[in-house]
């Protein structure tokens, strides 16, 4: 009984995430809302492998234990890069490509 | 509780149509690469939904004593293209950074746009 | 009692899809497509599917996430256009329609977990039946996939093998690319703790990718597993120390080599089962009994499907790398 | 040795409402905290405190030495990458320029 009333605060705090990730104003609420959905999940899974009677589904747990938070470091480097590569373009003037489609955007 | 036998099957009909409308309304590639992921989806969960019995685990002997097994063959199917979908996605991927490299864009707007004064 | 928890998810399943497509936001859509695959991937567990759970868990964790912001890195996150409005309208229309068709088709629909639906009566208890019987092994999934529909996993792993020789033709040799940038990329090393604790990571990744390879009769796993497992530690040592160094670790020739090697030695065991007297991947040619050659067959196939995926998804990922600056 | 397996039955019980109560409350605190950072500590609540109870409630409850293994390997992970994913993320969002509401308006009375 236990594991399931344990499961159940899991999946609603899955829930709350969930409408931090969908409403949440800036970008880093839904990446924030992402990595609390990888560790809550982590812990269903251990849980189901209980309510199911099934400890091989553990290893579940453990691959995403295990590599969850590689999408968090690919967001910090793309933020990063992102932040060099607008510190690049902004200091020349503006590139062809981006005028070419302002124009079109003000026609549209 | 009729309804919830077939619950599973309407989820698989919405997330088909919503992957569908990000397909044919979305003007954005990257936007109809995703919609197409999420069409796929729903058809994985199709498969494995139907293979689900009732009572029955995961099928793998010696772990528990229960001997009713859920259908392995849709799940030996959707393992192999879960893998194909993440490879394809990532070919699709590729051509649109090309595009937007010839193009400048990924709007199919703008993209059209070009292809008519050219 | 387990229904209430999967009906929930599903309903957060839906609400997550129809917030990816209605966002304007690409990165957000990205973001929520994490959230997609978590979801997926508990779904896929209650419906005991536990080897797709762990594919889709090695798969969506890390490596999609990482591919769609590497293509997002060279492209507008912001979407402009939303597109005329007859075409909303419209397509609204056709998705409504059809999805109020594909409801009444349901009804026709075996009920949700019927041990007598058509799906489950035809080969299903045969193969569940003789798995044991004919390899030895526990995992039923494993066995299928090696052997009886093997011809069906040659076909995949072709596929994902052609998948990696596209991207590389259509965005170059990433060693090439990465020569003609002018900023070169040196990754997270300034950031002390995510690369300290990265690193002591990586191998406790390669380590459980391996277990997830070898163990994959005994428990959920299997090649395709444990090659998107590993290269996942591969693509994160790679964002943590920057491409140059993952590049010297295992350079592109490794990479090619581990791509082709694969697919062939899939291949070679057909060939080879074909000189020994059998039919095209019968692997009981292989041991002297039918169940000793089973098993060779699979560990060798399994191999084979691992380093393929590896190779394919680490490729796919310096091909995008070398382009954008991620 | 009946008795004790039922004290440790209780206790595993205790640490797992505990863990279950962490995270509840850490997914409330998600959701209403006024700004990212005071979110983020809310959910790195749910990272640390939730995970350590609910899993030591679950090892006190198994009896095969190998799933109890697994479990504090993955206990010992999630600890490991919990604080290190909110510190990636927390210097990202920092990187980015988001600053923390409150140190906003000190600035702006100033």
């Amino acid at each position: 009984m236990i594991f399931y009333i344990v499961a159940f605060a899991l999946v609603i705090t899955m829930c709350l995430a969930l409408v931090r990730a969908v409403r949440g104003p800036g970008l880093y609420d839904r990446v924030l809302a992402v990595n609390m959905m990888g560790t809550k999940t982590v812990l269903l899974l251990a849980v189901i492998a209980y309510i199911m009677g099934r400890p091989d589904y553990i290893d579940l747990a453990l691959a995403y234990a295990l590599i969850n938070f590689i999408g968090v470091f690919a967001v910090l480097e793309f933020f990063r890069t992102r932040e060099s590569q607008l510190a690049l373009t902004s200091s020349t003037t503006q590139s062809g490509q981006e005028k070419a489609l302002d124009e079109q955007g003000g026609q549209s | 509780m009729a309804w919830v036998d077939y619950f599973h099957y309407w989820v698989f009909a919405i997330l088909l149509m919503i992957g569908f409308f990000g397909v044919i309304a979305k003007r954005n590639l990257v936007k109809k690469l995703v919609g197409l992921s999420i069409f796929q989806s729903a058809v994985f969960l199709l498969y494995i939904t139907m293979g689900k019995v009732e009572g029955g685990t995961a099928p793998i002997y010696g772990i528990t004593d229960n001997t009713v097994f859920s259908n392995p063959l849709p799940q030996v199917l959707i393992l192999t293209a879960i893998v194909v979908g993440i490879s394809t996605t990532a070919l699709g991927l590729s051509i649109v950074v090309r595009i937007k490299e010839a193009y400048g864009s990924i709007e199919e707007d703008v993209i059209h746009e070009k292809d008519r004064v050219e | 009692m387990i229904e209430i928890f999967n009906i929930f998810l599903m309903a957060m399943l839906v609400i997550t899809a129809l917030a990816m497509v209605s966002s304007r936001h690409l990165f957000i859509t990205v973001m929520l497509s994490g959230i997609f695959s978590l979801l997926v991937a508990a779904i896929f567990l209650f419906l005991d599917a536990a080897d797709v759970a762990l594919t889709e868990a090695a798969v969506g964790a890390g490596i999609s996430t990482v591919l769609f912001l590497g293509a997002l890195a060279l492209m507008d996150v912001e979407e402009t256009a939303r597109g005329e409005r007859w075409v909303r309208v419209s397509s609204l229309v056709v998705v409504a329609v059809t999805t109020i068709a594909l409801v009444y088709a349901t009804f026709d629909q075996p009920l949700f977990g019927d041990p007598n639906a058509p799906i489950n009566l035809h080969v299903a208890p045969w193969y569940i039946e003789n798995v044991p019987v004919h390899m030895g092994i526990p995992n039923i999934v494993t066995g299928i996939l090696g052997s009886y529909r093997g011809y069906d996993t040659l076909g995949e792993v072709f596929v994902v093998y052609t998948a990696g020789i596209g991207v590389l033709s259509l965005l170059g040799d990433p060693v090439k690319n990465r020569m003609n940038r002018p900023v070169q990329n040196h990754g997270l090393r300034h950031y002390l703790i995510p690369r300290v604790v990265g690193r002591m990571l990586i191998p406790f990744i390669i380590l459980f990718g391996l277990y997830v390879q070898f163990h994959g009769e005994y428990s959920p796993g299997g090649g395709f597993q444990a090659g998107a497992l590993i290269a996942a530690a591969i693509i994160l040592f790679a964002i943590l120390e920057g491409e140059n160094r993952a590049l010297n670790v295992i350079p592109m020739r490794v990479l090619y080599l581990m791509m082709a090697s694969g697919a062939l030695l899939y291949g070679g065991v057909g060939v080879a089962t074909l000189f020994m007297g059998g039919n095209f991947l019968e692997y009981t040619v292989l041991g002297s009994t039918m169940v000793s050659g089973q098993q060779w067959g699979i560990l060798l196939i399994e191999a084979g499907v691992g380093l393929t995926v590896t190779g394919v998804l680490i490729t796919i990922f310096h091909a995008f790398a070398a382009r954008s600056n991620l | 040795m009946d008795a004790w397996s039922n004290v440790v039955e209780i206790i595993s019980i205790v640490f797992m409402a505990i863990g279950a109560f962490f995270i509840f409350v850490g997914g409330v605190g998600a959701l209403r905290m006024p700004d990212f950072y005071t979110r983020m500590h809310a959910a790195s609540l749910t990272d640390s405190a939730g995970p350590i109870f609910i899993l030591i409630g679950l090892i006190l409850h198994t009896d095969s030495f190998l799933v109890a293994i697994k479990l504090f390997t993955v206990l010992v992970f999630i600890l490991i990458t919990g604080p290190t994913a909110s510190n990636a993320l927390a210097s990202a969002a920092l990187l980015a320029g988001n600053k923390p509401s409150l140190a906003v308006k000190q600035t702006t009375a100033e």
